[in-house]
């Protein structure tokens, strides 16, 4: 061994994420030998949890997957029931479930890009900090959150985990006064969407270049910019129904990680979530949306990884037109005061696959029922555990990059990168924490 | 807001996790602004990267215990604390999780979950206060804003809050709501889960699936009777009350024809 | 008898309606579900539902409200809250809901008045209305059906008019505006007003006679149907927010962040809650639920005999249809008691 | 429209003293602003206040009419342990003074036996006090006491005076008395039913009660045997009370409120209470 340089990069703990990870990386005689991304949230066997419960408790149980992206987790679940028995919402209950989804996307975005992720960019260790010298970010983050809750609450009864969305509808419909008010609220928010989408677009990125990432993203149904479909794309050409998610995602466990990984066709790493789906769907975009993506490092196609953030600020952009449209389309259509429907003559044997883009990619929940509505067996796919390789790719890249840096810069590059992807260990089970880095 | 002289002299919190959602993150960040004023934040890894392991005034924690190196973690958090608050139904009562975990091995959850070759160590989720002295648990998922605010107010002046965990049907009430276990048949679990969230699901003519975990002497026995007279099957039953972590002992009482399964 | 009585035509309602929305915020019962009524405000007469026997809460809500602070205090001083009391007119008031206010009003007056309640009560108008008997009622039985005071004005449905009528000075000033709607009321509206009492009278179907409650209740303490119910009883508390005389209430501090000040507020309570009877060192008078069930049976059937010399039953039932586990029958219960009793002093007497 | 206060406005109490008697055992003495509450009856309570934590029933242990009032208090939950916090100057709620204390004018005249538990000793306190200020108006006085340990004992220095009086016979029990006392104590092993046993009772006494729920069982059967009428015997109860004006309806019991009606009963008007002495199980939960 003598005469090989070898060292090991360990970042044991990353802060800023949702959950608990670790990163490792074994150098070698100047090379990365060895990337491990680590997931040690603990285990919360979902797929084991929900056997033996009845279909329509899919979305309470299955929401507390993950907080922050619990509306996904809910539409994800009750998609896939609703395919189960055949079933088709209502034009109501669609625009409900997708207002609902836009809440969280702002919610979730506007939390990740501020709170997590900016304050690498502004040097902000500590909230106090932050909330005290970036007044104007920390005001944009409570605004927004503030707008993602109240849709959230307004829909779903409360701001995550919600209890109103079911399988087959909802169990109270907003009123009128319930979501006028929201009108005025989204007017406004649209300038603090741009100032994220301004700032984050005239940022020095601290990596220059990341791994070349093959993308994919769930095809929305209709002809918008949106978060549902039944078929998936990827950048290298490729698409396929996501019912077939199983044949083409490749779910492994790794020694090392809590969270499985994923990897798409056969071993290639794949990268979801905002730069993905604005990488296939920008021309979809509202025209305000549209132009800040234009002028964007993002439009050229190929863009680093850390860009991701910007991507978020875009959709963030884009939700907020796209509310307003849902709250008045709800407006138009009446307020109809159905309540859940009864699914009690559909519920039948059979498989489903439900897919939602959530705010870090595509999930997938899959379920098979017997005949009573039981659940006999599941799976669910978080965006985070189809990210992970992908991740430990660009963490290479970077290494070979930075390898000559002070150990302390290249470990807040890394953590830098890492938060980008804002990986969601809760979800994936959950994630990380930075302490040191050692070289050995 | 406070300069960095005064947060000196403030009393220091920390909020942690174990193995849960995040979701009681989220609240508290949701009422930062009312906090800061008046706490030092001295650790919150979710949303601060300068974080400290000194000796905290009041230690928020969120999460069960899911794994060894959880209990580590608790039992250091536990040493550093003038206070340990469980916040959420994970670390007050294990959620989901622990709920699963009283109707099948923690070994078979790893395997169906993992597969054979799995070197993950998990052990069956529990509540904190099944590690350490707890000083006050508040139950939800997620926790009451409002409520988790009047709580750190008490422990603050380092009063121990007031928390009664009367059942939702007291809230359900209050709010006049049709009761819909009566009226609709449906498999409402107010009557055995904690209050604080309103009375949320039967407010908006849904059932209470029973979030907030169990009610101060639940009365799980009859809760059973009750919906097996409405016609659901005792082993829903039981997944249903079960399902957010009700531990076993709590159907102690259950006829024997009622077994746990 | 019919002095101040008048003939109000049901095609006049509206503008009766109109002329009370005047003086105040008018409550009413209301339709929420297929099978519930609650009392809210209406703006107009037609969100009215006349045929509501009980609504799910009792109007004590309006003059106890389930939640109020009662004071505010800082590092230096304790401030009473005195809360906005605005005129209200509660229109629809049954007769077990008269007597029922009655009873509140008993408790709270008695000792030190307690203000809030008080002050309510006084900037109120009731306008009662006449009903008919479902299977669960048995004001009759109670003695609460034919209320003789505790309303401003009363409503008796006697076909195409109501019977008006007025009780009180508030009950003058709150008819005068409407005088030209009125006529006095004659010989037929008499004979029409006694038949509907007299057919509500014959409409209590339970034959329930409350006789000798407190030594049946004390005779049949070990009785096993208490451990039958006890059984089923999930001590969920619905019982005692709908009963029309349950007062219990917490007495609870809010604290705010600055350390130095917040509020005492008082909320509902109830008898059921095992905390409820609970003291120092974690002693409890009724840990189980078959000690809360019987202290709340009896309290309801003879608990005021001593203090005030009245039961606190008014026999509207609410319990009964409000109770998941259909243990609140009060009629079936004591009559079951009764039953058992009697064979018992028969056997004794033998 | 006229409109009334709350009877629920406590009075500002400056904490004047704190003097610890036994371990979490500490007597608080206030001053208020009126001398309403100093001039209330022996067994007669307050419900004391600490801002921000809650309210209690605190019986008020000073007999004599002073410009302040004593509080013996234990420290056993959350308003009492915030109580505990407190320094002298800073100041409480106090509202009262509640409830109907010992009968003294109907005692006058005639054989008085106290009998205290542990922390009952505290109305009991006042009731001495009442007594041996008025010492011609009463026959024989005999006061007894126990504890689980003699290092409990409350009130040891005036206990000391009362025991060289000479006119007021003090029995001092405790179940466990391993650190002996020195006379003037003559601290005996036992039970208060021990000294009853001792003491020269006879129905010719009116006996004044206070103690934890599970004595009073006892001490009544006791008491009987000794012919003591039902009429003649007087128990303070406690409950829980959050209003103590009869109005939230915690300490309901046989038709009445305690903290009205109460907290001093005469047996005899306790006829049917089922769970008048303690519930039917012992309390466990
Ligand atoms: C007439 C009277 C006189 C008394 N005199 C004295 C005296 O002189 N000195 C003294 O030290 N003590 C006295 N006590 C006892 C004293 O009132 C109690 O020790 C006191 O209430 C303890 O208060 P805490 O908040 O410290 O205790 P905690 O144990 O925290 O609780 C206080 C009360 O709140 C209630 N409570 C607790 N949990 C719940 C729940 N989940 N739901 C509803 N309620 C709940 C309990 O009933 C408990 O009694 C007296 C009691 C009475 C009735
Ligand atoms: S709906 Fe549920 S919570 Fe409400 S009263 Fe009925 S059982 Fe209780
Ligand atoms: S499930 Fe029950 S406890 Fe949870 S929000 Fe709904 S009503 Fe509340
Ligand atoms: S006890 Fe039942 S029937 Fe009687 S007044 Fe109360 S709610 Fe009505």
């Amino acid at each position: 061994m003598s005469g090989i340089e070898r060292r090991t990069i360990e970042i044991p703990e990353i802060c800023r994420v949702e959950g608990h990870s670790a990163v490792t990386v074994d150098i070698s005689d100047g090379r990365v030998a060895n990337v491990q991304l680590e997931v040690f949230e603990g285990t919360r066997f979902f797929e084991r949890i929900v056997l033996g419960h009845q279909y329509e408790e899919m979305p309470h149980i299955t929401s507390r997957v993950c907080a922050i992206c619990s509306t996904g987790h809910v539409l994800a679940a009750v998609r896939a029931i609703e395919n189960i028995f055949e079933f088709k919402p209502s034009v109501h209950t669609n625009l409900c479930r997708q207002l609902m989804h836009l809440g969280m996307i702002i919610e979730s975005h506007a939390t990740h890009i501020c709170a997590l992720a900016l304050p690498d960019f502004l040097k902000t260790p500590d909230l106090l900090d932050f909330a005290t010298k970036h007044q104007k970010e920390f005001e944009v983050w409570t605004k927004l959150r503030n707008l993602g809750a109240s849709i959230q609450t307004i829909i779903g009864g409360r701001p995550f985990h919600p209890v109103n969305l079911h399988v087959g509808g909802l169990s109270r419909y907003p009123l009128e006064q319930d979501l006028m008010p929201l009108l005025r609220i989204l007017d406004e928010s649209r300038t603090y969407a741009l100032h994220l989408c301004d700032l984050l677009s005239g940022l020095t990125l601290p990596i220059e270049r990341t791994a070349e990432a093959c993308f994919l993203a769930v095809v929305p149904d209709g002809p918008g910019y949106g978060y549902f479909g039944e078929v998936v794309r990827a950048s290298d050409g490729w698409e396929a129904p996501v019912a077939n998610y199983k044949e083409y995602l490749n779910e492994r466990v790794v020694a090392y990680s809590h969270a499985k990984i994923s990897t798409h066709l056969g071993g290639k790493p794949f990268m979801v979530g905002a730069m993905a789906r604005l990488f296939f769907f920008a021309d979809r975009l509202g025209k305000t949306a549209r132009s800040v993506f234009d002028k964007s490092p993002l439009a050229s196609g190929k863009a680093c990884s850390l860009w991701n953030n910007l991507a978020q600020a875009i959709e963030i952009l884009e939700a907020i037109e796209q509310s307003i449209v849902f709250v008045e389309q709800l407006a138009a259509g009446g307020f109809e005061s159905e309540g859940a429907t009864h699914l009690d003559g559909l519920v039948k044997a059979g498989r489903g696959v439900g897919a939602v883009e959530c705010p870090r990619g595509t999930l997938y929940h899959y379920y098979e029922l017997d005949e009573k509505g039981k659940i006999v067996a599941a799976d669910m796919i978080t965006p985070s555990a189809q990210n992970t390789a992908q991740i430990e790719l660009d963490i290479c890249t970077v290494v070979e990059q930075q390898m000559a840096l002070d150990p302390a810069l290249l470990q807040s590059s890394l953590e830098t990168l890492v938060r980008a992807y804002d990986p969601c260990n809760t979800c994936a089970t959950h994630m990380v924490q930075i302490r040191s880095v050692k070289a050995k | 807001m406070t300069t960095t002289t005064e947060q000196k002299t403030l009393p220091c919190i920390a909020v942690e996790s174990l193995t849960g959602c995040a979701g009681e993150l989220l609240v508290i960040l949701d009422n930062l602004e009312q906090l800061l004023p008046f706490v030092r934040i001295v650790s919150f890894p979710f949303a601060q990267s300068k974080n400290e392991c000194g000796p905290v005034d009041i230690t928020f924690v969120e999460g069960s215990v899911s794994q060894p190196h959880d209990i580590e973690k608790l039992k250091r958090i536990r040493s550093n604390s003038r206070w340990l608050i469980a916040i959420g139904n994970c670390a007050v009562w294990g959620c989901v999780q622990a709920g699963a975990c009283s109707r099948c091995h923690v070994e078979d959850m790893l395997h169906a979950v993992y597969g054979d070759e799995s070197p993950i160590k998990a052990l069956p989720a529990r509540p904190l206060s099944d590690f350490v002295h707890v000083d006050a648990m508040l139950s939800g998922c997620p926790i009451n804003a409002t409520q988790f605010l009047s709580v750190t107010a008490s422990l603050l002046k380092d009063h121990l809050p007031y928390i009664t965990h009367k059942p939702v049907c007291l809230e359900c009430k209050l709010r006049e709501n049709p009761c819909v276990l009566i009226e609709k048949n449906l498999p409402c679990l107010g009557p055995v889960t904690a209050a604080g969230c309103g009375a949320l699901c039967p407010s908006l003519g849904a059932a209470c699936y029973g979030c907030w975990g169990p009610c101060q002497s639940p009365q799980m026995a009859a809760m059973a009777t009750i919906l097996q007279e409405k016609g659901y099957q005792l082993d829903e039953v039981l997944s249903r009350l079960q399902t957010f972590g009700a531990p076993d002992t709590l159907f102690a009482r259950m006829k024997p024809d009622a077994e746990v399964a | 008898m019919m002095d101040h009585c008048f003939v109000l035509a049901k095609d006049s309602f509206a503008e009766f309606f109109e002329s009370l929305s005047k003086l105040g915020r008018v409550y009413a019962p209301v339709k929420v579900s297929d099978q519930s009524y609650s009392f809210r405000q209406v703006e107009s007469h037609e969100q009215i539902a006349f045929e509501a026997l009980r609504t799910i809460l009792p109007p004590k809500k309006y003059f106890y409200p389930t939640q109020e602070t009662i004071l505010r205090y800082n590092d230096v001083q304790i401030e009473e809250h005195k809360p906005e009391i605005d005129f209200q007119i509660l229109f629809g008031v049954h007769p077990c809901d008269l007597a029922g206010l009655g009873i509140m009003d008993t408790i709270f007056t008695a000792g030190p008045a307690d203000s809030h309640y008080l002050n309510r009560r006084q900037s109120s108008l009731i306008v009662g209305l006449s009903c008919m008997p479902d299977k669960h009622c048995f004001c009759q039985s109670m003695g609460t059906d034919c209320p003789e005071s505790g309303y401003d004005l009363f409503l008796t449905d006697i076909g195409d008019d109501y019977l008006l009528e007025v009780r009180t000075a508030a009950g003058v000033k709150a008819v005068d505006p409407i005088m030209p709607l009125l006529r006095a009321a004659g010989q037929d509206d008499e004979s029409r007003y006694k038949a509907f009492w007299s057919n509500r009278a014959q409409a209590f179907t339970n034959g329930f006679k409350p006789d000798n409650l407190r030594s049946v209740m004390a005779m049949e303490w070990d009785n096993k149907i208490w451990d039958e119910m006890a059984d089923r009883c999930l001590s969920c508390g619905n019982c005692t927010p709908v009963c029309p005389t349950c007062y219990c209430f917490d007495l609870v501090d809010i604290a705010s962040l600055n350390g130095t000040s917040g509020e005492r507020r008082r909320e509902w309570d109830s008898c059921q809650f095992v905390g409820f009877a609970q003291v120092a060192a974690d002693y409890n008078f009724r840990p189980g639920p078959v000690d809360r069930l019987k202290f709340w049976y009896r309290h309801k059937l003879h608990g005021f005999d001593d203090p005030f010399g009245f039961q606190t039953c008014v026999g509207c039932g609410r319990c009964t249809v409000s109770c998941p586990a259909g243990i609140d029958d009060i009629v079936s219960v004591v009559q079951a008691l009764q039953a058992t009793n009697q064979a018992k002093t028969k056997h004794d007497a033998n | 429209m006229m409109q009334i206060s709350t009877p629920f406005m406590p009075e500002k109490g400056v904490i004047r003293s704190i003097v610890p008697m036994a371990q979490d055992n500490y007597l608080f003495e206030f001053k208020t602003d009126t001398d309403r509450l100093a001039a209330c009856k022996p067994g007669q309570f307050v419900e004391l206040w600490v801002p921000g934590v809650g309210e209690c029933p605190i019986s008020v242990c000073s007999g004599r009419v002073t410009e302040s009032i004593q509080l013996l208090v234990r420290r056993v939950g959350r308003v009492t342990n915030a109580l505990f916090q407190m320094s002298e100057g800073d100041w409480a709620g106090l509202r009262g003074p509640y409830g109907h204390g010992f009968p003294v004018e109907r005692y006058k005249g005639q054989n008085l036996c106290m009998v205290a538990g542990g922390l009952g000793i505290a109305p009991i306190r006042s009731l001495w006090q009442y007594v041996l200020d008025h010492r011609q108006d009463f026959g024989k006085v005999i006061l007894i006491y126990g504890m689980r340990h003699s290092d409990e004992m409350l009130f040891r220095e005036e206990l000391k005076l009362l025991l060289q009086r000479g006119d007021i016979h003090v029995f001092l029990a405790a179940d466990d008395a391993t650190v002996c006392e020195l006379p003037p104590f003559a601290m005996q092993v036992g039970r208060v039913t021990d000294m009853i046993r001792q003491a020269a009772i006879d129905h010719d006494f009116q006996v004044a009660i206070c103690g934890p729920p599970v004595m009073y069982k006892y001490v009544i059967e006791e008491l009987k045997a000794k012919h003591v009428t039902d009429q003649n015997i007087w128990l303070s109860l406690e409950r829980q009370m959050k209003c103590g004006i009869g109005k939230c309806g915690h300490c309901f019991i046989g038709g009445r409120f305690t903290c009205q009606a109460g907290p001093v009963f005469q047996l005899a008007d306790l006829k049917f209470v089922p769970e008048l002495i303690e519930c039917d199980n012992g309390g466990a939960q």
